[in-house]
């Protein structure tokens, strides 16, 4: 075993490096929760789009590189440590492409994946409902066949918690086509345009007052038979086949990581009394931790050609860790800057550290909370007894 | 000894819990927050009226004692109401500056509102550049200078008047600013009564948010039903809830500690004021962090008023004393953290 | 309301310390989970209770002092600061007693309590078996009535974590006395002999390799009826309304911490380099633990007299918080003392810090696991739905 | 880049795995704790017959290579499994020492066990009265000095022989016991592959039985049944178990990472060394602790198996690096704990 990266992967590395170098922005793009920051970030989607970066690992078909994963690892450490904005797209890139590449048509994969890859079209995601949070099964959301415009659907319900939809073109989610089915049964995927007749968002503001995330009324909303991925009923297995995607290295890869353990590094060198051992010991853990995460996705990515060495369940165990690992390093961050700093949340270069925690807050909760992971984990790959 | 508030300190304590409770504290820190401070300077002159800041004022300087514990008591239920405004340093300046100063009247009646930097604030951080960075004595952060009717600065070994600088800048906790400040004339004042009285007062606030906070994740994973259950009957979420009582409970005894080494007596352990601030913010952090965790999105959102005190909790947190320099205080033998 | 303790209080506490500091052995006695060290332990409660010092709350008919809750909590700081040994008749005096005391008769108290007291009988506790650990209402052993000897009852089944049992002279427990009932329905409390026909008692060593608890075999032994405490049948409610003494103060009094902590901040003064905060914190923390449990020791017993201050379920709250503190405060001791000395048994004086350690560990998991401590905090403080 | 163990290298640790479960290795450490070698001795030579310690010395030196990440591998399972005797100490020796000298041969064969002191332990820590306690290099601890065939010592910048001075100490290991020993001749040999090469392999052994603390909980709450079900049917043990689960998965990357280092790779980062034994320490001893939770009265025995284990934990957790120690090296740039 080794960790010594190709000839091709360190072509890879220095190109990626060298492009990011030279495009990305100096000063910091307005947040993206904002309607001036959101078409800041659609135009740099458009910008890494336009030079191949924004789908590396997507096959040239759809505007990607076919990079490997240990090459998408790659990428990804030199797009955080370059500093490069946060990605607007990646609701669309993420959660939606994987669906659509393991079981949507050709023509949808030719219609859908290009202008997602290059920002034109902003996805959000549209899952939970109010009372289907954690439990998602239990989401209530309809729609119903209709045979209008040559066959389709009319959804009708209320999703809530969708990222991006502030902003957003179009969202995906879950719906019950039928009716007579309970709990996982009877659910199909399907994509709707935030701006169809019927539609209603409501914007929610987060922790920070940014709208991060909104609901979304929606009333008799036609979706064509085109939109649905996947078989009508299937939706459930469409969703979670993909959720794992990349062992769940995809939610947040490792050189967002090591970046911002680097990061957090030189913050500490410049701020803190070398001395002072008990800061200086979080700053340890904080590398060590995103220092493992990152030797993770190298076995996962060397796994791929060794299949039986991978661990099962990755998806599960990285998101317990990344997330906790999230909020212990950007504590420590707000901890350096001290009394004061700390808690500034505009008008300060540091304020960087207050948004980066406000961000990890949600890491715990979103994608399955960290208690349904770990029941998973429990259950799944430890194989204690089910129930709770 | 008799280590347990009295039936008139506990009284005094509803009291304000009451008037707190039917006064819309929520609503006035949003409308602090919004830019409107008429909700909450009234919230401020009705607790004034309940003769809060003159618990802090000996009777022969217009006030009704030196009273630490039932501040303390009183704080945790601003802390628990979310209360915005600069109460804190009020109510510290109101018993540290001196009788002979034209200021402390104003601010028994409620009629004025003061603030004060933090000294823990003061290295000119924006300069920094390295372990040896330089640091002005004197200049640091005020919560709300730009709204409060007086602003001072803590210099070594004493008090000042106060100069703002820059604009004021917009904290974790949105019903909170801060105003970088430079100091000014030397005024008469005790500085570290006002020192430890604000950390004594923000360990207050700090425990009245924690159980604010564990009380609404109890109500509200009494009533949120998922996987066709109560979220509260989850054995993970219980245990989570349990940690928070329990690191509740036991910071509480060293708050009244604290306020007993405050109000100077003989018997009491100076280190339990500095022990006081990092248990009370050790406890509410680890309650706002399982609030959010028990909410799930709902305690991430803006709109939900418990997350008022989540974030608020985080800016206290560092307030008048960081954990570490608590801990550093309890070693060395208190009182101030440093 | 003050920290100002009376002039009796401060009388009573030079009493105690004088007292001690003329009669705590200098040298540490030998391990009381050892023949020879059982023996000296044995001796050293005669010699407390000779001078009154064995049980300073019981009243004065008994060999106490009739003393205050206050003034066991000083008895119990000037115990431990002084560096006293473990108490081997811990079982009797602070399980045993205050059942006796709440649902004994005279006779029983007057024939039982003084020799408890002086250490010349020495109590096992006899609660768990094989199948009823964390579940004890599930247990099994049961007494069948005999008319035999003026009537009595026949003892038989399989108890098993008897802490002192290796060495002690008589064991008290609950056993199934109707078996037509369930659970906690049915059982009675009662007292045996050690040493009686059909006991068989077999060591259990701990993880120090001393023989800290043992297994009971008991086979038709017979208890006459004046050694049932209560009512047969009602034992569970006997064992149980007395298993939170005191708020759950006398499971582990409060100073007993503040001593530990006060070691501990002389072994960092000591041993540490006085600029490593991170070591320096934990031992900050202990402190800080160890004052807020003294506190709320005082808290509790000021509360006697304004009862409607006093925090209900505080034994449970209690045993989470000092549990997990006593195993933190060790764990830093361990780690002041560094590579090598921290892992050595014997040999070194420092090896207290070792025992502390494993004695510790057993915190979180006798006298009711701290799970089902959670689980009650949760339930029956916090009014969370029942169930797991 | 392949980051995986290939075939051969995971079909040698399972080889490894299987002759260690054959053999009894409890029973060969209880004996070794009595004071009865020869079960330990003899599992020691049947692992040297699998080639374990030639797989740290050059073929030209008699050995099978330079290969730390199979004899990490090989590691973890010495301490799943809880061998008892001086392994890490004879594999490090056999890599370091010279092969002028005329020791290596006779540690290959797994004939020799040999042992060497952690240069942490060289405080004098008997006589130490407060920070400026003295130090005398070379003085320190060896494992299980009292029965190995061989005692070095590590001095500032080299190896000497060994006298041990005073009897040997029971060890919280019980099949660990420490002798206090001096320095006696030099001796020819690389005292940094000897540090790098012991702490990795202890950081594999707390891996390896931390992994085995886990399996052996999730055995126990399976099977144990308390309130009428398993109590691994409690959520509370569930999301104990599976933090341990995640702890020790992010602990194996960093060994084999650190292995690289070790082995001299140009592409590994010296700081995965001490990373390692940072991660591998922490998952291990909450393995142990949640272990001990699980199980209940059980896991305080003596006489559980499981308990070697988690007492074994312990003592590995300080030596060859601190918690602290490798920490700090983390932060300047590794790869030896100071």
């Amino acid at each position: 075993m080794d960790l010594e990266f190709s000839a091709a992967e360190e072509d890879f590395r220095a190109g990626a490096r060298t492009w990011l170098r030279a495009h990305v922005p100096d000063e910091p793009l307005p947040s993206l929760e904002t309607a001036e920051g959101f078409a800041a970030h659609r135009s740099w989607e458009r910008e890494l789009y336009e030079y191949g970066w924004s789908v590396v690992s997507w096959p040239r078909a759809y505007g990607g590189r076919g990079a490997t994963l240990t090459e998408w690892l790659i990428f990804e450490e030199e797009y955080y440590a370059a500093g490069a904005p946060g990605r607007v797209s990646q609701n669309g890139i993420n959660l939606l492409a994987p669906t659509l590449f393991a079981h949507g048509t050709e023509e949808q994969r030719a219609r859908i994946l290009p202008p997602t890859a290059a920002g034109t079209t902003v996805w959000a995601q549209a899952w939970s409902e109010p009372e289907a949070g954690s439990d998602l099964a239990a989401l209530r959301s309809r729609a119903e066949r209709t045979e209008r415009d040559g066959g389709g659907w009319l959804l009708s319900g209320h999703k809530t918690w969708s990222s991006r939809a502030a902003f957003a073109d179009r969202a995906f989610g879950l719906f019950r086509t039928d009716p007579e089915q309970e709990r996982h049964r009877g659910l199909s995927y399907l994509m709707f345009p935030l701006d169809a007749p019927g539609v209603t968002v409501r914007p929610i503001a987060r922790l920070d007052g940014r709208p991060a995330f909104a609901e979304i009324l929606l009333d008799r909303v036609f979706v064509p038979d085109e939109d649905v991925i996947g078989e009508p009923g299937q939706g459930w297995r469409a969703a979670m086949s993909t959720a794992g995607n990349e062992r769940g290295l995809a939610l947040r890869s490792p050189g967002r990581f090591t970046a911002a353990a680097e990061r957090l590094r030189h913050l500490w060198r410049e701020r803190a009394d070398p001395g002072d051992t008990a800061v200086a010991q979080r700053v340890a853990d904080a590398w060590i931790g995103a220092r493992a995460y990152q030797l993770a996705g190298y076995a996962a990515a060397s796994g791929e050609a060794e299949d039986e060495a991978a661990p099962p369940f990755s998806a599960s165990m990285n998101k317990i860790f990344w997330s906790e690992l999230d909020i212990d390093l950007h504590e420590t961050g707000l901890d350096l800057l001290g009394p004061g700093t700390a808690e500034i949340a505009e008008g300060l270069a540091e304020s960087g550290w207050l948004d980066g925690w406000t961000f990890a807050l949600a890491g715990p909760i979103y994608a399955g909370t960290n208690e349904i992971q770990r029941d998973i984990v429990a259950e799944r790959l430890l194989g204690l007894p089910r129930g709770r | 000894m008799r280590f347990v508030p009295d039936r008139e300190h506990r009284g005094y304590a509803a009291t304000v819990r009451r008037l707190l409770a039917d006064a819309g504290p929520h609503e006035a820190a949003r409308a602090w927050a919004a830019g409107d401070q008429r909700p909450g300077r009234a919230l401020w002159r009705s607790l004034a009226d309940t003769g809060l800041p003159a618990l802090a004022v000996p009777e022969e300087q217009g006030g009704l004692g030196w009273y630490p514990p039932e501040l303390a008591s009183a704080f945790v239920e601003t802390g628990r109401a979310g209360v915005p405004g600069p109460l804190v340093e009020t109510v510290a300046l109101a018993a540290g500056l001196h009788p002979s100063t034209p200021w402390p009247a104003r601010l028994l009646t409620g009629e004025h509102l003061a603030t004060v930097t933090d000294p823990a604030t003061a290295t000119d951080r924006a300069s920094a550049a390295g372990p040896g960075a330089e640091t002005r004595p004197g200049v640091g952060y005020a919560v709300d200078a730009h709204v409060a009717d007086l602003t001072f600065v803590l210099v070594a070994g004493g008090l000042t008047t106060a100069a703002a600088v820059g604009t004021p800048l917009r904290s974790v906790d949105p019903g909170r600013h801060l105003v970088r400040c430079v100091p000014g004339e030397a005024v008469s004042a005790d500085p570290r009564r006002i020192r430890a009285l604000a950390t004594l007062l923000t360990a207050a606030q700090l425990l009245g948010a924690g159980e604010a906070l564990l009380e609404g994740s109890v109500a509200y994973a009494g009533q949120r039903r998922q996987f066709g259950r109560p979220v509260g009957s989850f054995q993970a979420v219980k245990h989570q809830l349990a940690s928070v009582a329990v690191a509740l409970k036991f910071a509480r005894p060293l708050l009244y500690g604290g306020a007993l080494a405050v109000r100077g007596d003989a018997a009491a352990d100076p280190r339990d004021l500095p022990a006081a601030k990092a248990a009370c913010s050790r406890a509410a952090h680890l309650a706002a962090r399982t609030a959010l965790q028990v909410h799930g999105a709902l305690g991430y959102t803006d709109e939900y008023d418990l997350t008022l005190l989540l974030r608020k909790a985080r800016a206290l947190q560092t307030a008048w004393g960081t954990l570490a320099a608590c801990r550093a205080a309890v070693l060395t033998g208190g009182p101030l953290p440093g």
